[in-house]
């Protein structure tokens, strides 16, 4: 008898922000997701079974993340966790699931550690910060021949991931680590961040900021008449509006991420279908966010289907490690294993243009 | 007896679970001094209270020129012309002597009599126009307590409710006090309800009295009648110095409960 | 050159801690409660605003809109004093604390679910086009926070110093009784504050949402006003402005010149050290006791 | 050697000079009263002597030692205790708990000790309550034991006040118009309490009091106060007659 | 209505007033130990959930309820505690040395910061406290070495003379844990209201003028306020961390600060009940509403962040109801039913209440 699953259930959980200050993530992450396991239950669901995907709000805060652990582990009986927010979070959690063996599918956290041992019950979608700046860096550094290397982050373990993977690459590619500047989730002014970074003399400048907080660093830096330097954004800041910012604010700010923006691809069938689905049902416009919860919730169904009618946890696993398939919609390859827990292994390097984001690079 | 000014009907008041007014009534003639006394606690406050809506009654009426106005928000009461100088002394202690003495002419427009009854108050207590711009609260308790009546008198109240006005004042004050009130209501006709623990000079001012306890009025009727009662006189007048010093007092039985 | 330009954007910014600073004050001075939820009001003030004016709403002028929201925001405030607060009437102010937290929940909630959480930015016309004296680059918007914050204190100043309802909203916060003794009509003075408090609030909503985008946290900036209220002086209008401008001009030279990891806690670590040697700001209004 | 001295003490707020070059001395056992116009200084000697107030010049002592090395809470524990004109009582606490307050000073136990209430805690709590229920007794305040404050008639408050300064077994106690707000009735009693504090318990007061009557009944000396400075000292009847007290006090028609 | 006849002055200051209140509490008591037999796994962590925050709620109503002082950084306080019990134990201490001394050092600290936070009163002290909060966010990153910085740290499974006690795997037992010191911080919490410190408390909160009178030292009665109610507030800390296990510079945020004073209000300011009725609204009901919703309209979410709104909703009209929290209103019930059936209908209709200014001290 496995938790979670009966003839005719299988029950999904997430911990995620729905109010708190990645409410911005995690809302249109749990949408995306839903809109996929209705179209699966509409369609009879996987094996019979209908998904049902319970969501506890954490408010970004790990005693009600815990509560939330404690309702979804032992009350709902779920089957397997997907998209839960926030690192610490995530990490936290790890220490009921993995008594349990319960999965834990795409975490909405890019950090390494999501990978942590015992790591077989753990699946990630998308490369990880570390990765991601270090391609980044690599690809400005190789292209405009930068030399001094910056970050601005927020002390926590997101923005210390991104930071510390700056001075690796940093080093790794015999640049130098010229300035760094740290800042609390409501600051609204850098001026003073951006005098001290410009007159260190930074060529390119990681960022790793609340998603408004990159906006406004990015125009003040342009105010400034600071605009021989790269902004460095990672998949936390990868996102629509932010390339939409009217006057064009935004300009020339890059992005280092797991996936390839949807906006940029409006006109294609997939995510022109999945726009239009997503704003019939919730009434908003998708965003990458959304587009990651849909792409996180097909992967498990996949693996759902995989596993076969009889679903235990192993099956479950060995389902998940089975995957490999190009996803049309974040146009990428997805692929698992046993020794590869990391779905997409691309990282896609964007720039701001015209309102959008344009793909660069990929690798 | 004609129509009444004010008149009260059975109230009852409650704070919370404690009956603290039993059914009081009582009648205020225009142009009249009314007097209430009673021990500590006898609800005599309250009663003055419920009058100008601070406290809400549970039951009966107050009836000013025959409406009943009970209930009513206190700012209204007020507009009616009926102010209450209450005890205590109740200033605006981080605002000025001024700005107090302003805020007692808040509901009036009238700026050339506003400026009269300020100097008219000046007059009266020449001390508060010395401290003009000194903060309520760091005057003296008789200094507080000048401004309290004074404040009270730039409403230009029709009936003036006066919750014990000489607490803490000097024996000439009181006198003072005691004379103002007389002429105000001799020469502006202010119609005045009193509440004194001095009971000797609110007899001598006032035409009626009352007399209440827990809440009940137990005596009424004109003041020399007052005067003139034995209860009267051992409890509130102090006729009966009880004895020589160091012997143990007595306590005569108030013959009305 | 760099000092002025730290000087001149910290200013700027410090008008806007300043601005919702106001917001507390009001509230304060007239009530003597707390409004925790001021970051809250300002922050749908904006989001009002933009409502209002973005073009994928209802696309009205910028402004006829900016006017329109200040006024939805000012009836907002005082309906929600004459529905909800009044019952707290008398009340301990802590219960006033909690119920502006409580409601900061509920309005971040609705803004979400309307707006959603994503960061959106306000079509207005001050977010366009910079100033450049000498080197110096001050945005619009920045010179409008400025030029705006300036007056309405000097406004809400002179309306407590000088009229007759000011006076009266004073006295209601320091003995809501004798307030009433007066013919005061407290209830509706404090709920006149509350719609007043919330046009300030929109104003420093639409101004903020000028400098940069918005969204439902954006509220969360309240506390960093507080601070500055704190140091001002709760309760003195000059003192919200003081008190922020000093916030805003530590931020940009603390990031300049502190090291990471130390920067960002400047504007704290100076409220404390205030608070040290003057216990109740800098513009004073408490007072010892007479007994 | 006087029980209390203060000698020359000045004290100004702003331009308001409200203690001005004031000396008096208490005698050990006697009634001391001050009296004066509104606003003479009355309520600031006090203060100044309570240590809330620092003065300007001059000198305080009590018992022989300097008052003024001593901080506000260390008046208490030289035996000083006091009420205030307005009644500063603790108003969401009970009667009891009240008084209870004033034995504060004779407390010897620690904090772990009360953290695990230990024997001590216990057999001191039980001593404390038996002084009070002898102030209980006294001033008849029984049936009020265990009645919050806040809901007290004003006349209860001030006897409270006086419980609560008994209480803390002073050998002077400062007395602020004790029968300001007082019924004839209930200033009888203070006057007797009064004789009894000094009588029976041999506690020196000084009293700040309006009501002459009272003045005159219980006071041994009685010292008259205008703008800060001294008036008129001697006997009450002294004091009473004398024109200059008369003028700025008490009127002609004195009641 | 039950009528006490006092025999001794003993009987005032016995922890329970009469054999009816004991035999109440000797009956919770025993439902308490045997709960385990009665509720799942799940409720029996929400269970050990309230009673950790009613621990943190007695700590804060100490220093808030019953001196006076509004804090709104007492997460900062959590934080020590929390941390201070990890870091002995990697040091080798045992758990039961460990633990004590975490409550104690977390005291001291507490009373260390409030030396130059006894100048503040209301709103200046609740927003110093914030600052506080906040810092200590960047404290604990700036104090990487014994803190783990951002990645934070893991606290090890207890043991206590062999005896494993772990959250997740054991919740039975860590709910025991956590049963036996919210007991014994009640007790001590009772202990002192019914001894001179805590009367000294009140006096601070209702009068320093008076109480300085009366010879109380305001400054070292706060210090003592502050540093009994941090440690109190520092064992809740360390079993927040044993009940989350795993916590870093985030976990104990001004939100958290900003929770626990909510909470203590809405339970009723000044009273050990009032903690205790404050937990349960403020740590069960987001539960609650999840679970309702559930079974409404299943799990997924149809409005995001609806739990917070709704929460915020009730939270509302909580204090609407009943500003005095719900202990005032739990006494209102209880004297009804006492003089049944004599109560008046509208015997507790508020009379109309008026404030005055705080501004002056
Ligand atoms: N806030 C309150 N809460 C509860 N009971 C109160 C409150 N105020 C007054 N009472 C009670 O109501 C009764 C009447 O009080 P009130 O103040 O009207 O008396 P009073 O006649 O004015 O006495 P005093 O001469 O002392 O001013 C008293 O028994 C008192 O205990
Ligand atoms: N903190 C203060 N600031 C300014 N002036 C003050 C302060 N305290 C007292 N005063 C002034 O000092 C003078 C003496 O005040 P005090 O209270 O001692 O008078 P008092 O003799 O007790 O009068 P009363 O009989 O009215 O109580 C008064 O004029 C008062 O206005
Ligand atoms: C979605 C992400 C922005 C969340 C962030 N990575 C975190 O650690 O919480
Ligand atoms: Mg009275
Ligand atoms: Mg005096």
């Amino acid at each position: 008898d496995t938790q979670g699953v009966s003839d005719t259930e299988v029950v999904i959980g997430s911990v995620n922000d729905l109010s708190g200050i990645f409410a911005a993530v995690g809302v249109p992450a749990v949408n995306g997701a839903n809109l996929r396991f209705d179209e699966i239950n509409a369609a009879g669901g996987v094996h019979g079974r209908q998904i049902r995907f319970v969501v506890e709000d954490n408010g970004y805060q790990i005693p009600r993340a815990m509560q939330g652990y404690n309702k979804l582990l032992n009350r709902d009986k779920v089957f397997a966790m997907l998209l839960s927010l926030g690192t610490p979070m995530n990490t936290a959690g790890f220490k009921l699931l993995d008594p349990k063996g319960i999965p834990n599918i795409s975490p909405l956290s890019a950090s390494v550690q999501m990978l942590q041992e015992p790591a077989n019950n753990k699946f990630t979608g998308f490369s990880s910060y570390w990765d991601q700046v270090q391609a980044g860096v690599r690809y400005l550094a190789g292209e405009y021949d930068s030399k001094e290397v910056c970050s601005m982050y927020i002390p926590s373990d997101f923005g210390k991931e991104i930071s510390d993977s700056t001075k690796a690459i940093t080093s790794s590619l015999g640049l130098s680590f010229a300035a760094e500047t740290t800042h609390k989730p409501d600051e609204l002014d850098f001026v003073g961040s951006l005098t001290k970074l410009k007159s260190a003399g930074c060529d390119i400048v990681t960022m790793a900021l609340g998603v408004r907080q990159g906006i406004t660093v990015v125009g003040t830096a342009k105010k400034l008449g600071w605009t021989d330097v790269k902004f460095l954004n990672t998949s936390a800041g990868f996102l629509g509006v932010v390339a939409a910012v009217p006057g064009g604010v935004t300009e020339g700010l890059y992005a280092s991420a797991g996936w390839v923006d949807l906006t940029a691809r409006a006109d294609d069938e997939v995510p022109a279908k999945f726009m239009a689905d997503y704003n019939a049902k919730f009434d908003k416009p998708a965003s990458g966010f959304s587009m990651l919860g849909y792409t996180a919730a097909d992967t498990l169904v996949r693996a759902l289907e995989a596993a076969g009618p009889d679903l235990t946890q192993e099956a479950f696993l060995a389902g998940m490690e089975s995957l490999s398939y190009f996803d049309a919609l974040t146009d990428t390859d997805i692929t698992y294993s046993a020794d590869d827990h990391r779905g997409t292994d691309d990282i896609v390097i964007s720039v701001v243009e015209n309102g959008m984001w344009r793909e660069l690079s990929r690798q | 007896m004609g129509d009444a000014l004010l008149e009260i009907k059975n109230l009852e008041s409650f704070y919370g679970p404690i009956m603290a007014i039993r059914g009081v009534s009582l009648k205020v003639e225009k142009g009249q001094i009314v007097t209430v006394l009673g021990a500590n606690g006898a609800g005599k406050s309250t009663l003055l209270k419920t009058i100008s809506g601070i406290m809400e009654p549970e039951k009966g009426q107050v009836l000013f020129k025959g409406r009943e106005i009970q209930g009513q928000e206190p700012h209204r009461i007020v507009q009616h012309g009926i102010v209450h100088v209450p005890e205590g002394r109740e200033v605006f202690p981080l605002l000025t002597v001024d700005e107090n003495l302003a805020l007692g002419a808040y509901t009036r427009n009238d700026k050339v009599g506003v400026q009269r009854d300020r100097e008219m108050v000046f007059d009266y207590f020449p001390i508060l126009a010395e401290r003009r711009g000194q903060e309520a609260g760091t005057l003296s308790g008789g200094q507080q307590q000048m401004l309290a009546i004074g404040r009270g008198l730039m409403l230009s109240p029709e009936i003036m409710l006066l919750d014990e006005p000489s607490l803490g004042l000097s024996p000439l004050l009181v006198q003072e006090i005691f004379a103002i009130l007389r002429r105000l209501n001799a020469e502006e006709k202010v119609t005045m309800v009193l509440v004194e623990q001095n009971a000797r000079i609110a007899l001598d001012l006032a035409n009626v009295g009352y007399v209440m306890e827990i809440g009940r009025i137990v005596m009424d009727g004109t003041a020399e009648r007052l005067m003139q009662s034995e209860d009267i006189k051992a409890f509130y007048l102090g006729h009966q110095e009880a004895g020589q010093r160091g012997e143990r007092r007595w306590k005569r039985k108030k013959t009305w409960r | 050159m760099e000092v002025l330009q730290l000087l001149v954007s910290g200013l700027a910014n410090g008008c806007v801690y300043g601005l919702i600073a106001l917001g507390f004050v009001l509230i304060y001075k007239a009530t003597e409660a707390v409004n925790f939820a001021q970051g809250d009001f300002m922050m749908l003030g904006a989001f009002v605003t933009l409502g209002l004016t973005n073009a994928e709403h209802m696309n009205l002028p910028f402004w006829v809109a900016a006017p329109l929201a200040i006024l939805v925001m000012a009836v907002l405030g005082y309906l929600l004093d004459f529905f909800v607060l009044r019952r707290l009437f008398g009340q301990s102010q802590t219960a006033v604390v909690i119920l502006t937290i409580a409601l900061g929940f509920v309005i971040r909630f609705v803004a979400g679910v309307i707006w959603g959480h994503e960061p959106q930015t306000l079509e207005s016309p001050l977010s366009i086009g910079d100033i450049n004296i000498g080197g110096v680059v001050l945005g619009m918007a920045d010179v409008a926070v400025i030029v705006v914050t300036v007056l309405l204190t000097l406004f809400l100043y002179q309306f407590f110093q000088r009229t007759k309802l000011g006076l009266a909203m004073q006295a209601a916060s320091q003995n809501q009784m004798a307030a009433y003794y007066m013919g005061i009509p407290v209830k509706r003075v404090q709920g006149l504050i509350w719609g007043l408090s919330g046009a300030t609030a929109a104003i420093a909503g639409i101004l903020f949402a000028s400098k940069g985008a918005i969204d439902p946290n954006a509220g969360l900036l309240g506390i960093k006003a507080f601070a500055a209220a704190v140091i001002g002086g709760f309760g003195s209008l000059p003192g919200a402005l003081v008190g922020g401008l000093i916030v805003g001009v530590i931020e940009p030279f603390a990031s300049r010149y502190f090291a990471a990891g130390y920067s960002q806690i400047a504007p704290y670590v100076l409220l404390l050290l205030v608070l040290v040697f003057r216990p109740n700001g800098l513009f004073s209004q408490v007072r010892v006791k007479k007994v | 050697m006087s029980l209390l001295e203060i000698k020359e003490a000045t004290l100004k707020f702003g331009g308001v000079v409200a203690v001005n070059n004031l000396s008096l001395s208490v005698e050990e056992g006697e009634v001391y009263a001050i009296v004066g116009p509104n606003g003479a200084g009355k309520s600031t000697v006090f203060n100044l002597i309570s240590r809330f107030y620092q003065p300007f010049s001059g000198s305080i002592t009590f018992d022989g030692q300097n008052l003024l090395d001593r901080a506000p809470d260390q008046v208490a524990d030289l035996g000083i205790a006091r009420t205030f004109q307005n009644i500063e009582l603790f108003d969401h606490a009970t009667v009891l708990q009240n008084l209870l307050v004033g034995r504060h000073r004779h407390r010897k136990t620690s904090l772990v000790e009360e953290l695990f209430f230990a024997p001590r805690v216990r057999r001191e709590e039980i001593a404390h309550r038996e002084a009070v229920e002898e102030v209980v007794d006294f001033l008849d305040l029984q049936p009020y034991r265990d009645k919050m404050i806040a809901g007290l008639p004003y006349g209860v408050r001030k006897v409270v006040e006086l419980g609560r300064a008994l209480a803390t077994g002073p050998k002077l106690l400062l007395l602020d118009e004790p029968a300001s707000g007082l019924s004839v009735e209930e200033t009888q009693d203070m006057r007797w309490w009064i004789d009894d504090i000094r009588k029976q318990m041999g506690i020196t007061v000084l009293m700040v009091e309006h009501d002459m009557g009272l003045v005159s009944s219980v006071s041994d000396r009685v010292l008259a106060l205008a703008d800060g400075a001294k008036l008129a000292e001697g006997t009450p009847a002294e004091v009473q007659a004398d024109p200059a007290v008369i003028e700025a006090y008490l009127g002609v028609g004195a009641v | 209505m039950r009528i006490l006849f006092k025999t001794s002055y003993n009987d005032d200051i016995r922890l329970f007033p009469d054999r009816w209140t004991l035999a109440v509490y000797a009956a919770l008591l025993a439902l308490a130990v045997l709960l385990p037999m009665l509720l799942d796994e799940f409720y029996i962590g929400e269970v050990t959930n309230v009673l950790i925050w009613a621990v943190a709620g007695l700590g804060l109503m100490l220093l808030t309820g019953q001196t006076g002082q509004v804090s709104l950084g007492h997460a900062a306080f959590l934080a020590i505690g929390c941390y201070t019990n990890t870091i002995l134990i990697e040091a080798g201490l045992p758990f039961i040395v460990a633990f004590p001394l975490a409550g104690v050092i977390t005291g001291i600290v507490g009373g260390i910061i409030a030396i130059p936070a006894l100048r503040l009163h209301g709103i200046y002290l609740a927003i110093a406290t914030i600052a506080l909060s906040i810092l200590a966010d960047d404290i604990i990153v700036l104090l990487d070495p014994w803190t783990g910085g951002v990645s934070g740290k893991f606290p090890a499974v207890i043991t206590i003379f062999g005896l494993e006690i772990e959250r997740w795997t054991m919740p039975v037992r860590f709910y025991y844990l956590v049963l036996v010191v919210t007991m014994i911080c009640t007790l001590f919490y009772r202990n002192l209201l019914r001894a001179p410190l805590g009367r000294a408390f009140a006096a601070v909160r209702d009068s320093e003028v008076s109480a300085t009178a009366m010879g109380v030292h305001i400054a070292r009665t706060k210090v003592k306020a502050f540093g009994l109610s941090c440690m109190i507030t520092g064992w809740a800390g360390t079993l927040m961390g044993y009940y989350a296990g795993a916590f870093n510079n985030e976990t104990f945020s001004l939100v958290i600060s900003i929770t626990l004073l909510m909470m203590i209000v809405i339970g009723g300011l000044g009273s050990i009940h009032g903690a205790f009725f404050g937990a349960v609204v403020v740590a069960f009901l987001p539960q609650a509403l999840s679970i309702a919703k559930g079974a409404m309209i299943g799990g997924s979410v149809a409005i995001p962040g609806l739990e917070t709104g709704v929460f915020g909703l009730i939270l509302i009209l909580f204090i609407l109801f009943e500003p005095m929290g719900l202990y005032g209103r739990w006494l209102k019930i209880r004297t009804w039913f006492e003089l049944f059936p004599f109560a008046r209908k509208d015997m507790f209709r508020r009379q109309k209440s008026y404030l005055k200014t705080e501004r002056l001290r």
